[in-house]
């Protein structure tokens, strides 16, 4: 979908630094989407806002052992483990397609030092078809005993510090939500001079099999996501708005037009379908859609008219 | 493009306490592209939960009808709901979807098809497709015992020659599908092995069409989340020169080269 | 349900302190069940293992204006605002119908004071029929400008400290999954003197009703619980099992006896039914017979040896 | 005690695009208890979602037949998934729940009934109830305008006087039902109004029958979680003395002294 009034443009904050625009706003939400390839299949990939590339990291990556996805009520848990060819085959295999589609193309970087997190970025800032780095902080930080970037409002300030200055690229970080307070996160990637912050990544969950009385995934825990998780990632997103001033990615649990309005009620100003492309594969596009008839009904002309709508009285 | 296709349920037939076989009024479309081995994945209740999709062999086609049948066993909440629900309600499909049994070259040798239980269920449509094709079918189906025992007649209607293998010897062989088709693989001339059905089951394949060289196909059930290849939640490790790599079961499979699957992991 | 190995005892840590004993590991959970009244009609409540009565607080309180829920994607978000008759008129009015039955009667207390915990704790000491304290902490602090005592580990000591002062009734700490280290919070009250920790109390969660473009509950947020939020619950309680010693009561989203029994595996050792309760108003005892089905059918002769069995490989 | 019924779906009847009447044949208890204003609490789905019950009027019962009916409005998923439902399907109900119209004391004044659009649901019952005790019946039904009106027949099947009345003047009287109501009450004898629609309708029912002296009860709608009084999720502003306190519509309603209601809230 392509017009003026549903294009959502976030501006790059620094010096030189370039901005992103989306035709609408709406992102295939990182990890759910792959490159693009197989749900082109389905849909006209020209036709969405974005879309945020599987997560990478700088080696390739095999990911979790089986099983890898569990189903709970109206969600899901994953474990894939961040499978990924590595950044430069990545590159290889998967850019060539993707700059042959004007859709704006977001590489989602994982790193387990501030150096990973660096280098991607400073590699990444020269590919060609990359429009903006979305920075997935909800990793464990391997020089910090494992505790997981994003809980940490200092870890995620360096990184995002960190990251800005080696690219021209605007920099989006995807905050976790399983922290006590997200404003203050999001504060910090504020600070540390992010562009925008996307949010919310999975919800840490788990399931057990009562058969085997054992953890259903290897590594016990995993990411819950899809419609179970939409009010808790409504709320944060509410909450961010209020902490900053950048503009929300806002996602979690988006299956409709419907769900994606609250978002951007809410303070979103675009928003991501991840798990709901697995349910209906042509997800993005329709949600793209009904946002388009909602303005046309309501006579809105910008998407912007409706971000953080909720937050006036 | 591809695109979501509707069903609509027009019966149902119980075969067993806990298992059914749906007709599927459906897009001839789907009908016209489904190759044997391949599988649908269904939106059971478009208007709920559950949230996702489920992956079901297809079991066989009507192209006259219009229709699609899934053979099917009720194991949770999906199919709990799919065994309660009436003629007339409609569910959403995406497919043909995946890799099935492969196009063998001419041969005189048959091709010998191993169903374990439930995994009977693609078998019956890659059967009627092998006997359109002019090629010798031969089935074995394993059950635990007489009473869990079904689809003889479906097979043998098509012209397969059909055995029934039970565990307790209530009916047919006395034993495992495997250890029968061991026999065959040492008795009859075999082009080829195409099975379905528990991991334990195909890994005996595999062995056994291992030790006597003969090529083996297997379909792997691995849970799914898109159904496409965009999840990376399905895979299945195969061997390679370097050592083995992930492929994913519903892309690249659900049927894979018996010799190339590791097993360890499920 | 009644009979030994089905039988649930949280012992008192503290010299002279009573102990809790449950007749089964399922306990109504607070708010969800009135006092019981209303759900005695549908079933015996001397069946219950327990019955966590519905928040209490001082004063009496009117409670949130409407509407106070709001159904998601198999959960349910609240907002009722404690509406409570206060700690004497539940004293006067409750407590005779229920000292009419057996069931262990849980008091559950919030304060907005480590004063008015400690107040309420005194009086119900002395109040016959009460087999225990549960003590939510899920409230802001009026004297921390309005931060929830749950989300700061020294609060949470505090409170637990000054509660186990005034009482010789064995103490269970409420947690909030709202935290980013849940494990660190139920050391905090394990180190305050707590004899239990239960959880989870409800996700900060939102809904926006897109015709109005405002927030659905009049208080902006509310808290999610039901099915929906089990993975996270269950994720939570097998933190808590690694992280401390006392006894805990898990629930969040619990329907079944399956469910339940997750939560025992997870390292539970009684389960509380919420929401489930508005689906099947005798759910809990059908669960409480879905666990002796289990237990019988795999020759276990105690609740306890679930406790924890996913830990053990 | 009281116990969970099921309902088995005999078959529905579309009267508007979006309105449905749903018979169910259920339990002789539930039937023989059921009070006109009260309700049923029905899982619609109890295999999946949606989660929680759905609160509908007791909209009429045959107890010949062992059915009830439901009136309603296809307005959400809860109702959408009804619309779809096919005879044969199961629910699960909770009722009957509530405290409904009051029982009148004998007089020789009529009673009149006033609905609103969907709020008519609960009214037929009631007028077949007030029939039955041969208390004179007289129903004014709103609606906006010909092509959503509904139910004249059934009630004048049953006996009562019937008016309808449209926002447009495509049918009946031209206005709102409160304004025929107004003057009804000042032509005709009348003991009491019971009244069931949206909320400025009955607050207006309760204004007009205010002044002019009547008693009047109506049937407010929230949202309810338990539906039994345990959550305290479906509270009613109500007047007091000491100036206001909250009732629960599912237990001390759904039906209220129209007098005693304050409407600030929703
Ligand atoms: C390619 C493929 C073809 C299949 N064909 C058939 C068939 O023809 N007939 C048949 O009866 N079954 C078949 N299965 C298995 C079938 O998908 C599951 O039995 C079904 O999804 C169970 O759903 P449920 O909701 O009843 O169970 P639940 O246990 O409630 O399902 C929960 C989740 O686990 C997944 N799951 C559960 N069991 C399996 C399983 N055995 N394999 C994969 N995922 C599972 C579900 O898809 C769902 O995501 C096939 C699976 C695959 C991957
Ligand atoms: C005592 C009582 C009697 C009722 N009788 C009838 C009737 O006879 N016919 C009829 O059509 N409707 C009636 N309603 C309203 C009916 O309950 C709702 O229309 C229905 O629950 C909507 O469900 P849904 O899933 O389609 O809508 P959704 O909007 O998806 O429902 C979401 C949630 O909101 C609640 N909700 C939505 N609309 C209403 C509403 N108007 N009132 C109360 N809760 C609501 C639902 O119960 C559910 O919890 C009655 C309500 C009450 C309280
Ligand atoms: C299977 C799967 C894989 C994911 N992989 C990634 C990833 O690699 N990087 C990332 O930042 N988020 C990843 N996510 C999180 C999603 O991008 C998204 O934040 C989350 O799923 C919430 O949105 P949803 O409810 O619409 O799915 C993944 C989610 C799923 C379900
Ligand atoms: C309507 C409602 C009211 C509640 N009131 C209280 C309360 O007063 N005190 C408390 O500690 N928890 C309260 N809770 C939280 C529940 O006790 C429970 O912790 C939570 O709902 C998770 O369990 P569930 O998913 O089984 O409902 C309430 C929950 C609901 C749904
Ligand atoms: S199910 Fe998603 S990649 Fe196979
Ligand atoms: S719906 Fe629970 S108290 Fe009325």
């Amino acid at each position: 979908m392509k017009h003026k009034g549903l294009q959502v443009v976030i501006p790059g904050r620094r010096e030189g630094a370039r901005s992103l625009t989306l035709d609408n706003p709406v992102i295939a939400a990182s990890g759910t989407f792959g490159s693009g390839r197989e749900y082109g299949e389905y849909l006209d990939l020209n036709q969405l806002g974005g879309i945020a590339v599987k997560g990478l990291t700088p080696e390739p990556r095999e990911g979790n052992p089986l099983p890898r996805i569990v189903e709970t009520p109206m969600g899901m848990l994953n474990s894939i483990g961040l499978q990924n060819p590595g950044l430069e085959g990545f590159i290889k295999e998967e850019m060539p397609f993707l700059r042959t589609y004007e859709t704006a193309v977001i590489a989602n970087i994982s790193g387990n030092t501030v150096a990973e997190f660096t280098a991607m970025a400073t590699r990444l800032e020269s590919v060609p078809g990359i429009h903006g780095l979305e920075v997935n902080v909800s990793c464990p930080n391997i020089h910090r005993g494992g505790e997981v970037f994003a809980t940490n409002p200092e870890m995620v300030q360096t990184i995002t510090e960190e990251v800005v200055k080696v690219t021209t690229l605007p920099v989006i970080v995807k905050l976790s939500p399983n922290v006590t307070d997200i404003g203050l996160i999001a504060q910090s990637a504020e600070a540390g001079g992010a562009d925008a912050v996307s949010l919310i990544n999975t919800v840490l969950g788990m399931a057990i099999d009562i058969k085997t009385r054992q953890p259903v995934l290897k590594r016990v825990m995993g990411g819950l996501s899809g419609p179970a998780v939409k009010p808790i990632a409504l709320r944060q997103v509410w909450q961010v708005y209020q902490a900053v001033k950048i503009p929300i990615i806002g996602m979690g649990g988006i299956m409709t037009a419907e769900d994606a309005l609250e978002f951007l009620m809410a303070g979103a100003a675009a928003v991501s379908v991840g798990t709901g492309n697995f349910v209906n594969p042509t997800a993005c596009i329709d949600v793209a859609e009904g946002i388009n008839a909602y303005m046309e009904k309501h006579g809105l002309h910008r998407v912007s008219e409706l971000t953080g709508a909720a937050h006036k009285q | 493009m591809k695109r979501e296709y509707t069903g609509n349920i027009m019966y149902q037939e119980q075969l067993l306490e806990d298992c059914y076989r749906m007709v599927l009024k459906t897009d001839a479309d789907l009908l016209q592209q489904a190759l044997p081995g391949q599988f649908v994945h269904l939106r059971i209740n478009p208007l709920g939960g559950p949230l996702l999709r489920r992956p079901f062999s297809i079991h066989s086609i009507d192209q006259e009808q219009g229709t699609l049948s899934l053979l099917y066993a009720v194991v949770g909440q999906g199919t709990r709901i799919m065994a309660a629900d009436l003629p007339g309600k409609t569910v959403t499909l995406l497919g043909p979807l995946g890799t099935g049994f492969p196009h063998l070259p001419a041969s005189t040798g048959e091709v010998v098809l191993v169903g374990g239980g439930l995994g009977t269920a693609p078998l019956l449509h890659t059967a009627s497709w092998l006997q359109a094709a002019g090629r010798k079918t031969r089935v074995i189906l394993g059950f635990p015992s007489q009473d869990r025992a079904m689809l003889a007649s479906d097979f043998t209607q098509i012209g397969a020659t059909v055995h029934i293998t039970t565990e307790d010897g209530s009916e047919g062989y006395h034993g495992y599908p495997t250890s029968l088709l061991h026999k065959v693989l040492l008795r009859e001339s075999v082009q080829a092995v195409f099975a379905c059905g528990p991991h334990a089951m195909l890994e005996n394949v595999a062995k056994v069409c291992g030790e006597a060289g003969i090529d083996a196909w297997i379909s792997m059930e691995e849970k799914m989340a898109c159904g496409i290849g965009a999840c990376l939640g399905c895979v299945v490790r195969i061997r390679d020169e370097m050592g083995s790599h992930y492929e994913k079961a519903c892309l690249d499979g659900p049927v894979f080269k018996a010799s190339e699957v590791i097993f360890d992991e499920t």
